[in-house]
Parts: structure tokens; C-alpha cells; sequence
């Protein structure tokens, strides 16, 4: 059978590629690039908000926490699992990430100063990630379609929990409100770089619609979170820290200020707030626990060895 | 009754304390299925201890966050094992083993309490507590077998943590005074050195006296550890008295 | 002045902050004579810190104490050099070195600031300053040119801690308006990056970016260490308002 | 000259003997022990006040406890070049402590539970040092009785500040003299015990007094302490925890109760609060400043064969 044409064929009835199918090496080299990216940054992702377990202000929002950075290591997890079935090897891609060879989602980069931020990550960048990743559960390649619906639902769950945390802090005291604003206010242009680059000088989009990977222009989601924040901010009292925030009557949407693309670009460039920070401490734990690897190996190997003899 | 409520705050405090030190792996695990495995164990042990501190606060109407966040060190009523440092991977999976074979025999007995919500926490933490141990136990295994530099470290491990493992069963005044509702920690001591000698027989591993350190932890007497970790875990709460999250 | 006032606490609080990781040093040196001048470096900081936050409080009537344990993290302005954590010796020797070679200079200009107490300040710790330069110098080249290891050590140390020695050198709007008073950081560069390169081409180290990461503690953006670093330093003090000690 | 004629002389006037002296091997010996054991109980003394450094509740307190604990480095580096003098080097005795093999003060055993051990260590501890350390400014070998004069004027200062802190948290808020209080009530029978088993059960106590190094027995130390404590305990305001406490008006003493010698002998053989935890910490500062040491020993050696090479 002729592998192109089906392929071809099966992009056209925007229906699933799945592992075993054959597939463009351009198709398959994107994909990898894209889901262990969005892997590292389940992993990366898991430090901004590890860093208020240990001082979550109560025990309920304790266990919240603890399970919400649990699952980022779950999603961290899906997702190599997805890229793995492109034939690149977990290792390979994690040893990339230490190595500080790969890409994660910039957004990481900036620390958590306060309590408050964690409703605020939960509310803006899980709420990004949302409107990035729903399309997602659509995209061509099976697995990662798959994936995305799993993820999707947590995230989901994720941000609600954010927004409620903003929530309380924004009915309790002066200094709750204030701290609760002072999040958003750091949080949000970072978020709204979540989408990347506006449309025209977005490089690799073009294929990745073709592909049906992509569904959306970085701009049109970007459009769509703020039209979804703005309601949300009302309602939670806090207020987006953008002067030129209007309602767009012609469009009928809302139509926000430039945001700060050299800033983007620095952080991109490793010259974000934690970027060195981020690595060294994903680096550390795998440095610090290769003496606990290589004994689970070991051990895996003796007792394999010594069934084998057994038989 | 004060008596039941002190007793659970026993259990309550190691499970929280305990939950607090886990709680740090979280994006520090050796592998990212570690992560998960430790915050699983962390969420149980965090569960277990708002029951208990619930439990504890309802004989004179404080909450679980009054008394987590709010009680200074000598109030504190943890066993000295459940504040030792995580050091390295070896010294956190010895502590939790032993605390994980203690829990097992614990709560297996303490599901036949008088003290209705005490026999309910134990039997749904009875469940949880039997994965931990195995997960510890099958890690035990790994370190011991695995290569002569992980057998060294779970040595150096074991010669830390395991001074501290006696004072778990020690059966203070208080006990005396709760026939029926609490478990005597001198009745766990037997299945605990069984278990825990059988494996070390398996491993071929000489544990070391478990009753070298002095304990105290049931008395407010604590190591220096404690002191740091509860400035960590209140310092947010105490710097907003009356919030509400 | 409110803004001289400001200009003493980013100053104060550099010491603060720089004192408080130094004294975990203290009974950890690696060897006894670095515990004692680890502890002296600390104890000049700490002097320093005294009499900068004693200064900047005369504003509002505030006291050193108040400033020191009663502000949270977003209203420290301390560099984010300071507050990086210790790791090992030579990653507390390397941002200990940047910042005596910086205020080696910042305190030679500071004597002749308009503000007389500024500059009776400036006046002593200029002299320990430079003390703690030679001090920090001299490790720089043990480590450098000792052992492969040491070196080595020594080049992580720098690949961590120099991406934020830069933001020590930002002329913030503040100095607009401390003519005469303050020190413009910007001039205090050229004798730093000269002091600096000596050293390096001395020892044959090259040194990374400085303007790597993106700082802002003059402004109370800080990295993730010192939440954490303030929830020790303030424990104690913050459980006994309106105590004296 | 005959050498250990000239000895026992020099002990019979009550003189100095000084290191080149011929002396009995036995009598340097002893020296070693005791030298190096105050040395260590210095050194690991450093621990249970350095616990408080970083939480110290003002910066004068915390500048005052600094400068303490950096004094005990320095007491632990006169001690051990006064036992250098003796033949015996610095490293030898330092790894033996690193190793477990020898003794230091029982007191570092137990651990600082609050500030107010900071007040109850100066007071109780030092004090009690003090009572130990005055008779052996007078010690027949020259450089250990110099080192104590100098050590002495220092502890003395300490003991005052001690008071002080006791004093300060006795005139504060209810809970600080509850603290206060509290660290009295755990320290004062340990501190007591500082002076040595009762003098019928000490062993070492007869020939250390002919050699003129031990002046007085451990219970006339230990009753001239508790003497002194009495007055002092009532201008604190604390209470001494011993119920059997009370004046003999025929020895013109306070009769104290009965002392846990038990618990003595647990510490001193290693099931106290704290022992596995004291050497663990110094061993690890050993142990991770390990290749610092080994850098400077090496550049030193690089430098000195620069200069031979340049000569």
C-alpha cells in the first residue's frame, strides 16, 4: 500500500495516524519536537508550584497542591509515553532537557513569589494551557490526541481550583486582596505569551494546520483566552493589569494592549528570572538519584538473571 | 475524651510531619515515577493526619489548620523519627519503611477501637499504609541488592535513622488511661521485629539498635529538626492570624 | 529623606541577607579557621546591616528589628545576588567575592556622600570590606588553581551565581534623585569588570554573561530562596509581637 | 640534668612545666586526653548555639550569639595547638573525633529546643564551665594554663550575656518567661552533671590533683556551683527544678537532690538526645570540605614550588 497516499488520505477525512501508520519524516519529527516539549513542561512546570508545598496556609489546600503537581508529573509521564511511539526513547528526551538541549514552555521561567500565586498560575497559565490543549484532543496523531483528552480534564479541574483560590483570597482580608492582585499582575502578559509569537511571525504553524495538528493561529487563541478572562476577572475582583483593555464593538471582542515580545524573546533566550534556576534544579534531582536508578537497574538485572536460572 | 484526643494527635503529628517532609521530593525524585509514588504517599499521610487532628480538635472546638498551624514545638507531639532529615534518597526510604511497617501493624489493630472515628480513620488508612510499606519494602530490597554504592548508602541510612525506631513503641502513662480506644505501642513491637527482621535476613542487612536515641516526642521533647520544618510549614498562615483560604 | 532612606535599605538589606546565608557556615566550614572567618564576614555584614536599616528607619520611625523582621519578601530590596542559596563552598565563595569587590568600591565613593551618616558607615565598612576582598580573592585562586576538582567545582559556582552580579550595576530611577548622596551603581562597573578580569586572566577562568538573569530586587522581585530564607530569619521575632528580646 | 627529678620539683613548687620539659609519659598522656576533650567539647559546642543563629529574634542578639559561637571555634584552635605542644598533631586529634573515638563534653548531647537554651546554655553551661575552667588557669602545664586564662575572660563574658538573655525573657511577655523557664528546667541537672561522676566513683580525679592539674574534686566543683547558681536563679525569677534543694545552715552550702547518674552514663555512651546527630553534622562538614582543603593544600604546594623554582 502506498503509505503517502494514506496518509494523505486519512489528513484529508481529518481522521487519526496512529504508531504503526507510515508517515511523513517531517510529520513525525514535528510531533516529537511538540509533545516532549510540552512534556518537559509538565516537569519543568512541577517547580513553581513545589515550591509552596511545604507552606500551603492550610492543610486542604496542602493536599491540592501536593495532587496538582502530582499530575503534572502524570501528564509529564502521558506524554513521553505519546512521543515514545514515535520512536524516540524517554531517556533521550529527558537527557535533552537536563542537558539543556530542549524547549519548555517559557511561562516556567518566572518564580512564585507568594501564596497567591498559585491561584494565579492556576488560573491564567492552566487557563491558557486549556485553550491551547482542547484543540489538541482533535490533532492528527492518535496518541497525542489521546493524551490530550486525559490532560485536558485534569487542567480543567486545575484551573478551577485556581480560580478559587483567587476567589477566597479576594473575600478575605486587605492584605489577602493585595496579594491576590500582585499575582495577576505578574502572571498575566506571561500568560498571554502562552500562545507564542503573533500569527505573521509564527514559523512553524503553517505546516502544523496543514497537519491537523495545530486547529487555531496563535493570535485567534490568544483572543479567545482574553475574551474568556475578562468575565472572570470581573467576577473574582481583580483587575487585569492592561490599560488598553476594551470591549471591540465592531469585532465583538475584547481588544487587549501590545505585550512585550522582547521580553518573550529574552526569556526564550535563557534570560528569564528562573531559567538557570529551573535547569539546575531539574539537573540535581537526576544527578542526586542516578545512584538510586543504577541500584533499581541492578537489582531488576539480578533478579531477572536469577529467574532465568531458576528455569 | 482529652486522652483520646492526645492520643490522636500523636498519630495525627507523625502523619502530618512525616506528609511535610515527603511533601519536598515532589519534583526532586530520583525518576518521575518516584515523584508520584512519594506524593501518593504523601497525600495518605496528609489525609490521615487531617482526620486525626480533626478528630483531636473536636474535644475542645479546635480545626485541623489550628492545630497544624498554630502549635509551637514543644506542642508538638510527633516521634523524633517522623522529623529526621530527608537526606539522601536511602535516609528518607529507611524512615519511611519503619514508619510504614509501624502504621501497618497500627492500624490493622486499631480499626477494633471503642473510639468509633478512630476505628473508621484506622481502617481506611489501613488500605493506604499496606502500599507504603510495600513500596518501602520493595525499595529496601533495590538499595540492599542493587549495587555496593546503594548498599553503602542504605548502611549509612539505616545507622541514622534506626536509633530513633525504639521510642515508636513505647508505652507512655497516657495509654494506661485508654484501654479499648488506643493500641499499646509495646503490642506492635513483636510483628514490627518479625517483618522487619525477615527482611533484613532476606537482604542479608544487620539493622542497628533501634533504641539508642532518647526520644520524647509524645512529651513535646524534639530534635533540632523539628523547629526549622514548622517554621517552613506555619510561616504563611502565622503571617495572616484570622485568614481564611 | 524618604528616598535617602530606600537608597540604605537596598544597601541594609544586601548585608541582611548576605549575613544571614553566611552564619549557616558557621560549625559547617571546612576547616575551623573558615568557620572563624566566615563568622567575622558575617558579623561585619551583619554590623553593616545594623546601622543601614537603623538608618533607613530614622524616615518613619522604624527600628533596625522592624525592618528586619517585620517586612515579607516583596518589600525586601536586597540584590538578587544576595539571596542565592549557599550550595557548596564554592558557590558561597563566588557570590561572596562579587559582592566584596563590589562594595570594596560602592563604600570607598560612599564616604563622601552628602548624607553624613552615609558616610560615617561607608567610613568603617570600608576597611572590613576590603579585608573580606582579600579574604574572598585568595579562596578564588585556591579554587582555581588547586585541584582539577576545585576548578571545576569552582566553574559550576560561577556558571550559577554570575548571571545575577549584573543587576548590582542598574542605575534604578531612585539615584536620579540621590545626587551627591547615593553611589550611581553604573560607575561602580568599570572598576569591578577591571578588578574582575584580573583575577580571571590570573587564574585563566573566564567568566560567564553577568547580565544573565533578569533581577529586579531593588524593586522586591526576588528569586525563590528568599521566602524562604525570611521564614527562618523571622520565625522567632514574628511569634512574640511586640516582644524584646 | 636529671629530668624527672627536675619534674617533681617543679610540681612541688607548684610551678610551670612547659613543653621542651622532660615530663612522664603517663602525665603527657593525660594532658593529651584532657586537651584535645576540652578542644572537641568547643568545637561540637559550636553546634546546639549555631541551631539559633539564623532565628536569633533581633539582630544584636543575633550578632552577640555569633561572635559566641565563633569564640568557641577559636577556643577549640588554642586548645588543640596547646595540645600540638605536646606532640600529639592537630589532624590526629581532629579525625579522631570525626570518627567517634573520642570523648567530648556529654552537655552538646542535648539539643536547643528554644531561644531561651541560647540564655540557659550561657548561664548553666558556661557558668559551670567556668567553676571547671578558673582552677586550671593554675594548671602545671604552662600552655594549657595559658590558653584557659584567655579562654576563661571570654567564657565569663559569655555567662553574662547568658544572664542577660534569661533576664530579658524573664521581664518579657508570659510566654517568653515560660520559655525561659522551660530551658532552666531542662538544662539545670545536666549542667550540674558537667562537673563528673560524685568523687568516689571518679577515677582519673587523684593523679590529675598531684599532678597539679586537677585542683579541686568534682563534688567541691559542683557544690560551688550550685552556691553561686542559688542567688542568681532568684534575681532571674526562675525556679531551680529540684524539689530537695534547701540551705544547710551547718555546712554553710545548699544541699541539692539526687542527680540522674543513669541518664549520665546514657549520654556518655551514646544514647543521648543528640550524639548520632553531633557527629554526624561535624563529620559531614569534614567530609564536604574535603576537596576545599585539598584545593588550598595544593595550590600551597604549587606556590611553593613557584617560589623554589623562582629561586
Amino acid at each position: 500500500p502506498d503509505g503517502r497516499a494514506r496518509f494523505d488520505e486519512l489528513i484529508a477525512a481529518d481522521s487519526r495516524i496512529e504508531p504503526r501508520d507510515w508517515m511523513p519524516a517531517a510529520y513525525r519529527k514535528n510531533l516529537v519536537r511538540q509533545i516532549s516539549q510540552h512534556a518537559h513542561s509538565e516537569i519543568i512546570g512541577m517547580q513553581p508550584e513545589a515550591n509552596w508545598i511545604s507552606r500551603a496556609p492550610s492543610l486542604k489546600r496542602k493536599a491540592i497542591l501536593m495532587a496538582k503537581v502530582q499530575d503534572e508529573a502524570g501528564h509529564g509521564l502521558y506524554l513521553y509515553s505519546a512521543a515514545q511511539t514515535l520512536g524516540t526513547p524517554r531517556d533521550e528526551m529527558f537527557q535533552a532537557l537536563v542537558d539543556g538541549r530542549a524547549r519548555y514552555s517559557s511561562i516556567f521561567n518566572y518564580p512564585t513569589l507568594g501564596w497567591a500565586d498559585m491561584g494565579a498560575i492556576g488560573w491564567l497559565v492552566d487557563g491558557a494551557a486549556i485553550c491551547n490543549q482542547v484543540p489538541l484532543c482533535r490533532a492528527s496523531y492518535g496518541p497525542y490526541a489521546r493524551a490530550m483528552v486525559r490532560i485536558c480534564k485534569e487542567e480543567s479541574f486545575h484551573q478551577r481550583q485556581g480560580f478559587e483560590i483567587l476567589l477566597e483570597l479576594m473575600h478575605g482580608t486587605p492584605a489577602q486582596r493585595a496579594m491576590a492582585q500582585d499575582a495577576v499582575d505578574r502572571w498575566y502578559a506571561p500568560s498571554l505569551m502562552m500562545f507564542g509569537p503573533p500569527d505573521e511571525e509564527s514559523v512553524n504553524s503553517q505546516q502544523s494546520m496543514a497537519w491537523n495538528i495545530k486547529r487555531f493561529s496563535n493570535d485567534d487563541l490568544r483572543q479567545r483566552f482574553v475574551d474568556m478572562l475578562v468575565p472572570q476577572a470581573e467576577a473574582l475582583g481583580v483587575t487585569l493589569p492592561d490599560p488598553d483593555l476594551r470591549f471591540d464593538e465592531a469585532t465583538g471582542h475584547w481588544a487587549y494592549g501590545e505585550l512585550d515580545w522582547h521580553e518573550f524573546q529574552e526569556v526564550l533566550g535563557g534570560r528569564g528570572p528562573c531559567n538557570t534556576q529551573r535547569l539546575a534544579h531539574r539537573r540535581a534531582a537526576f544527578e542526586d538519584g542516578a545512584w538510586v536508578r543504577e541500584a533499581a537497574a541492578a537489582y531488576a538485572r539480578k533478579q531477572a538473571d536469577a529467574a532465568e536460572q531458576a528455569a | 475524651t482529652a486522652d483520646a484526643a492526645e492520643y490522636a494527635l500523636w498519630l495525627g503529628d507523625d502523619a502530618l510531619v512525616l506528609a511535610q517532609c515527603l511533601g519536598w521530593w515532589i519534583s526532586r525524585g530520583p525518576e518521575l515515577e518516584e515523584d508520584m509514588a512519594l506524593a501518593n504517599i504523601a497525600l495518605d499521610l496528609l489525609g490521615h493526619a487531617r482526620s486525626l487532628l480533626s478528630h483531636a480538635g473536636t474535644a475542645d472546638g479546635r480545626t485541623e489548620d489550628d492545630l497544624a498551624y498554630w502549635r509551637d514545638e514543644r506542642e508538638f507531639r510527633c516521634a523524633q523519627l517522623a522529623e529526621l532529615p530527608n537526606g539522601d534518597y536511602a535516609h528518607t526510604l529507611v524512615r519511611q519503611l519503619a514508619f510504614a511497617v509501624f502504621q501497618v501493624e497500627l492500624y490493622d489493630r486499631l480499626q477494633e477501637s471503642s473510639d468509633a472515628t478512630l476505628a473508621a480513620i484506622a481502617a481506611k488508612a489501613a488500605k493506604e499504609v499496606a502500599y507504603h510499606r510495600e513500596h518501602s519494602t520493595e525499595w529496601f530490597r533495590r538499595l540492599a541488592l542493587g549495587t555496593d554504592d546503594s548498599r553503602r548508602r542504605l548502611l549509612t541510612a539505616l545507622e541514622h535513622v534506626w536509633p530513633y525506631v525504639g521510642d515508636l513503641f513505647r508505652d507512655e502513662p497516657l495509654l494506661d488511661r485508654l484501654e479499648g480506644v488506643a493500641v499499646r505501642p509495646s503490642t506492635l513491637r513483636a510483628p514490627f521485629d518479625q517483618a522487619m527482621g525477615a527482611l533484613a535476613a532476606e537482604t542479608g542487612i544487620e539493622l542497628p539498635d533501634p533504641d539508642l536515641a532518647r526520644g520524647g516526642g509524645r512529651h513535646g521533647i524534639h530534635t533540632e529538626h523539628l523547629g526549622l520544618l514548622l517554621a517552613e510549614l506555619q510561616v504563611l498562615a502565622r503571617a495572616h492570624p484570622g485568614a481564611t483560604w
